[in-house]
């Protein structure tokens, strides 16, 4: 365990160390690596931790996910639906039934119109007694009392000239009522505002919540590393040097955490597939519940691995200057 | 050429201790001189400045050709890099083995991994810690510690070398062999700069002594 | 600065400290008041991080609350509806409404009914156009089609005696038909049955994630505090002395975050107020959305609470005996 | 009665190195003795055996009445609140000010907060540093804060006093005062072990020195 001042040493210009340009980005490279390797097995040094932590971000980047999924689902669900504004015209009663598929076939013609379906008498009595919660009455009637009915679907959306081609329907002399369905719109609208707001406030709750996790977890490991820092900012690192085990920490959470987030989202809709697809079969929709599909999955991960990042930089930048020797 | 220079320095710390006052003083390019004092006399300060860790509040530092109270943020860590520091209190990392410890530096300046490694082992040897390289600090005895921080300070072959009290926890004759370390960096052409309470030790290598009394440098000579 | 060796001290003997024991629960007591002070104030001294936590503890919280909240909604809506299983008695249409009147009069007597409801020929008429979507038709028959109806509410709901009431009630002369509304039931159950599920894996998932942030959270703090455990230990610190500040911070992260979650689910449904307000108007209901009440919102702070000791407990107990002096 | 006493004790680290071999001195109560030898001679080992900071491998140290072998994890901190240690690292608290550094054992103890407050200021006033009581020890010099450390250790006024290395970084005069401090202690009952690589201070003390060579006792005598 003696000194050895004894030993020979070259002068020391000559063993000057010198860095050339192919070797410094070849060593930029490496170290990038080797950097990002590293930040990986320091999360594996203290598995619980990590796992808690990743537990969390999984949570968080799974809801949005869930939630997103819901809305697909949803939409899916509308489509089933009839979504458009559409004129109902009941026919005189009067009206017989080959004179009301004329009519069908006239108003096929008409600009304004994207589509066109007749209910005759005897169909609407069917569907009436399928749809209407006073399903028993109408089998108690001697006749069918029903009128036919023509379903008009406008190519123009806008109330204006919906309110128009009303009246204009109105005027034809068969047709006894023309009513407009805007209460359906109205209600959707409701509907679909009231999704909207919620998605917005759990959203934005959300992506927040991922941020915070991501960047008090690296915030917390920057502390603990405290003198790693302080050492390595006393022998000559740049604050990018030190900044960038945290980034590529962050990297990896927002990566493995929004993986378990894929994961949960599919296991989590699994599980409530059985209740969904029983309540859509009561409603007689062709609905099936659908899980994450490979966009949205893509999509989940590289928002999470992204703001993974981004929590890691926002969390270090200042603090990490705040962190000086002394 | 002046290694270091003080020009009418002063340090007022925060709540306003003023640690260092009026200190002057010129350190050659290949010079080797002590710095010593009773505790609390500013050493470590005047350390401190001399890597930016505390920068002056009056006066001029000047390392190499460069004035540091112009020098910016952005360039202290090519600053520190030139500069090898002894420290008192021997900062090694217990969650890496003495090897990784003394490689920090050549890591950070971006070294190839076999050069490093070669660089490494020399420093090493050179305090007697080679067969220690792959166990962790905190199984070492403090004066084993000690010379981990000397190893490290030394890989780089930096053209200052800066100790504070590098032998306080080590018996005499290991401390003999680390200041015959710090000469025969020396006369390869390191300018070295030494923060020591062993009065006697300093009195046996006969080298210039800058004595610092409460802020104040109060003798300068052999 | 010069040591001060002459100063007289008195033998140690009689100058040892004895603590008397009033002294001690006194001691003790004003111990606890201290260290749960400090640990307050610790969180004030790195505000950013502590706010950050104290967000995510927030949202997490919040989640449930807001769960918790839109059940007890759920469940307001649905007493709104009417959720008990019920038979509609079609009558012949030559029944005169006074015999309808009488014959209700009597249903209210028998045993097995909970209650009559008597719909007659009008009235029957006006809900029906207030329901159904083929609201313009009726206007167009001259005479009301429609047979008038008793409601009856079956006292014993199971499926076995409900079906023995219907073919009791079948039997009446008056009666044309009698139909149990059994698809009302089941469309319910499976309505429930979906977000109950749903309900479980979420509130499961939460109540992980606001235990793990906290412990998360605390066992950073620890390793933060390294130095501290390690010197306490070895001025002769016990381990629950070591362990009480963390379990102190652990109660205020969990108070103040479940203080933050109670208002975030105000808040939030505040803004889903008026789309949801809007919706249950298409409907008729009289349904009003409501906040957290006071219980609600006491057991949300309570569990919060709650949560946040325990996660210091777990997260403590293990990793504190682990930092040992070396 | 015997304060410390060590009967053939072994340490053997994880990794097979025998810090500590065939250990056997008493040191009586009210004795006060130095512990010396080279760096990783096992001297800051020793002390951790008598703080159950580590366990012997072999052999039995007794501390008091009480045998350490059979001490139970539940009961080391009643063991160590009877011992006061000055550190090789001086183990403070840079998150609070010196006068809190002093007083946590006398919290731990659950000691009165004014009963208290006068035995830190008495303390600090001992090591000189009473004027410092509101500052945080990271504004201290090296020295500053290893008389810190020694206030901390004799707050508590225990029955067994050791030190590390306590006069590593202080310069000779106060180097000194220090000694002089634990001699008084020393007279009022005090069992006091003290390691150190200070011949010449340990030689001018006049006292039982116990020396180690690769963990074995080498001499034992005044
Ligand atoms: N950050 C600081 N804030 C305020 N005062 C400080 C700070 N750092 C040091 N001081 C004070 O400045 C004076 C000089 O400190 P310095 O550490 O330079 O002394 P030193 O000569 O190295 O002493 P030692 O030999 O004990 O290490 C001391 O009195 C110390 O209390
Ligand atoms: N935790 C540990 N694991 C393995 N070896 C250890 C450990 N702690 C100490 N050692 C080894 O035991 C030997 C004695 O160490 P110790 O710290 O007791 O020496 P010391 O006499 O205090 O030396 P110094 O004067 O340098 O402080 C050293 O060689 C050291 O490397
Ligand atoms: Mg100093
Ligand atoms: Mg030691």
């Amino acid at each position: 365990m003696a000194i050895k001042p004894q030993e020979k040493v070259a002068p020391r210009g000559a063993q000057k160390h010198r860095v050339g340009h192919l070797d410094r980005s070849r060593g930029w490279f490496r170290h990038h690596i080797e950097v990002a390797l590293q930040a990986l097995v320091r999360l594996t040094v203290t598995p619980v931790a990590t796992l808690m932590t990743l537990a969390v971000l999984a949570i968080a980047l799974a809801l949005p996910g869930f939630l997103f999924t819901v809305v697909n689902n949803i939409q899916q669900f509308s489509i089933g639906w009839d979504t458009n504004p559409r004129i109902m015209l009941y026919l005189n009663t009067e009206v017989e039934d080959a004179r009301a598929e004329q009519l069908s076939l006239e108003l096929m013609l008409h600009g304004g119109l994207s589509g066109v379906e007749l209910i005759d008498r005897d169909q609407g009595l069917r569907e009436f007694s399928s749809y209407s919660e006073f399903a028993g009455m109408l089998s108690l009637l001697d006749s069918n009392p029903l009128p036919a009915v023509i379903l008009v679907l406008p190519a123009d959306h806008q109330a204006a000239a919906l309110q128009q081609l009303q009246a204009e329907l109105q005027s034809i002399p068969e047709v006894s009522e023309a009513v407009l369905d805007l209460e359906w719109i109205q209600r959707l609208n409701a509907y679909l505002l009231m999704a909207e707001r919620f998605s917005w406030v759990l959203s934005g709750l959300l992506a927040l919540a991922v941020l915070l996790v991501v960047g008090n977890t690296i915030r917390m490991t920057l502390e603990s590393r405290r003198d790693e820092i302080l050492v390595a900012k006393l022998v000559g690192a740049t604050d990018a040097w030190v900044r960038r085990p945290f980034l590529y920490s962050g990297f990896w959470y927002g990566l493995i955490g929004s993986l378990f987030a894929f994961v949960l989202v599919q296991v989590s809709l699994y599980l409530i597939t059985g209740p969904a697809n029983q309540l859509a079969q009561l409603y007689s929709s062709n609905f099936v519940l659908q899980g994450l599909d490979l966009t949205s999955g893509l999509i989940l991960i590289a928002t999470g691995t992204g703001l993974g990042v981004l929590g890691g930089f926002l969390s270090t930048g200042r603090h990490l200057r705040a962190i000086e020797p002394s | 050429m002046a290694a270091i220079r003080f020009s009418n320095v002063g340090k007022r710390y925060e709540g306003g201790f003023d640690a260092l006052t009026g200190v002057d003083f010129t350190l050659e390019s290949g010079e080797m001189a002590f710095l010593t004092g009773h505790s609390g006399a500013g050493k470590s300060t005047l350390l401190k400045l001399i890597m930016l860790m505390e920068r002056a509040s009056r006066g001029q530092v000047q390392v190499g050709d460069q004035d540091l109270n112009s020098l910016s943020r952005r360039n202290i860590p090519q600053h520190r890099r030139r500069i090898g520091v002894v420290f008192q209190n021997h900062h090694l990392l217990f969650d890496r083995t003495v090897f990784d410890n003394v490689a920090l530096p050549l890591q950070i300046a971006g070294y190839d991994p076999s050069d490093a490694a070669r660089r490494v082992r020399a420093a090493l040897d050179k305090v007697g810690l080679l067969m220690r390289e792959k166990q962790n600090p905190i199984a070492l005895s403090s004066g084993e510690q000690q010379r981990v921080g000397i190893a490290r300070a030394i890989v780089n072959k930096p053209a200052v070398l800066l100790a504070d009290e590098p032998t306080g926890n080590l018996d005499p004759e290991l401390s003999e062999g680390v200041m015959r370390l710090f000469e025969q960096f020396n006369r390869i052409g390191t300018t070295v700069l030494i923060a020591s309470h062993d009065i006697s030790l300093i009195e046996r290598m006969r080298r210039r002594t800058l004595v610092l009394r409460g802020g104040r440098l109060v003798a300068d000579g052999y």
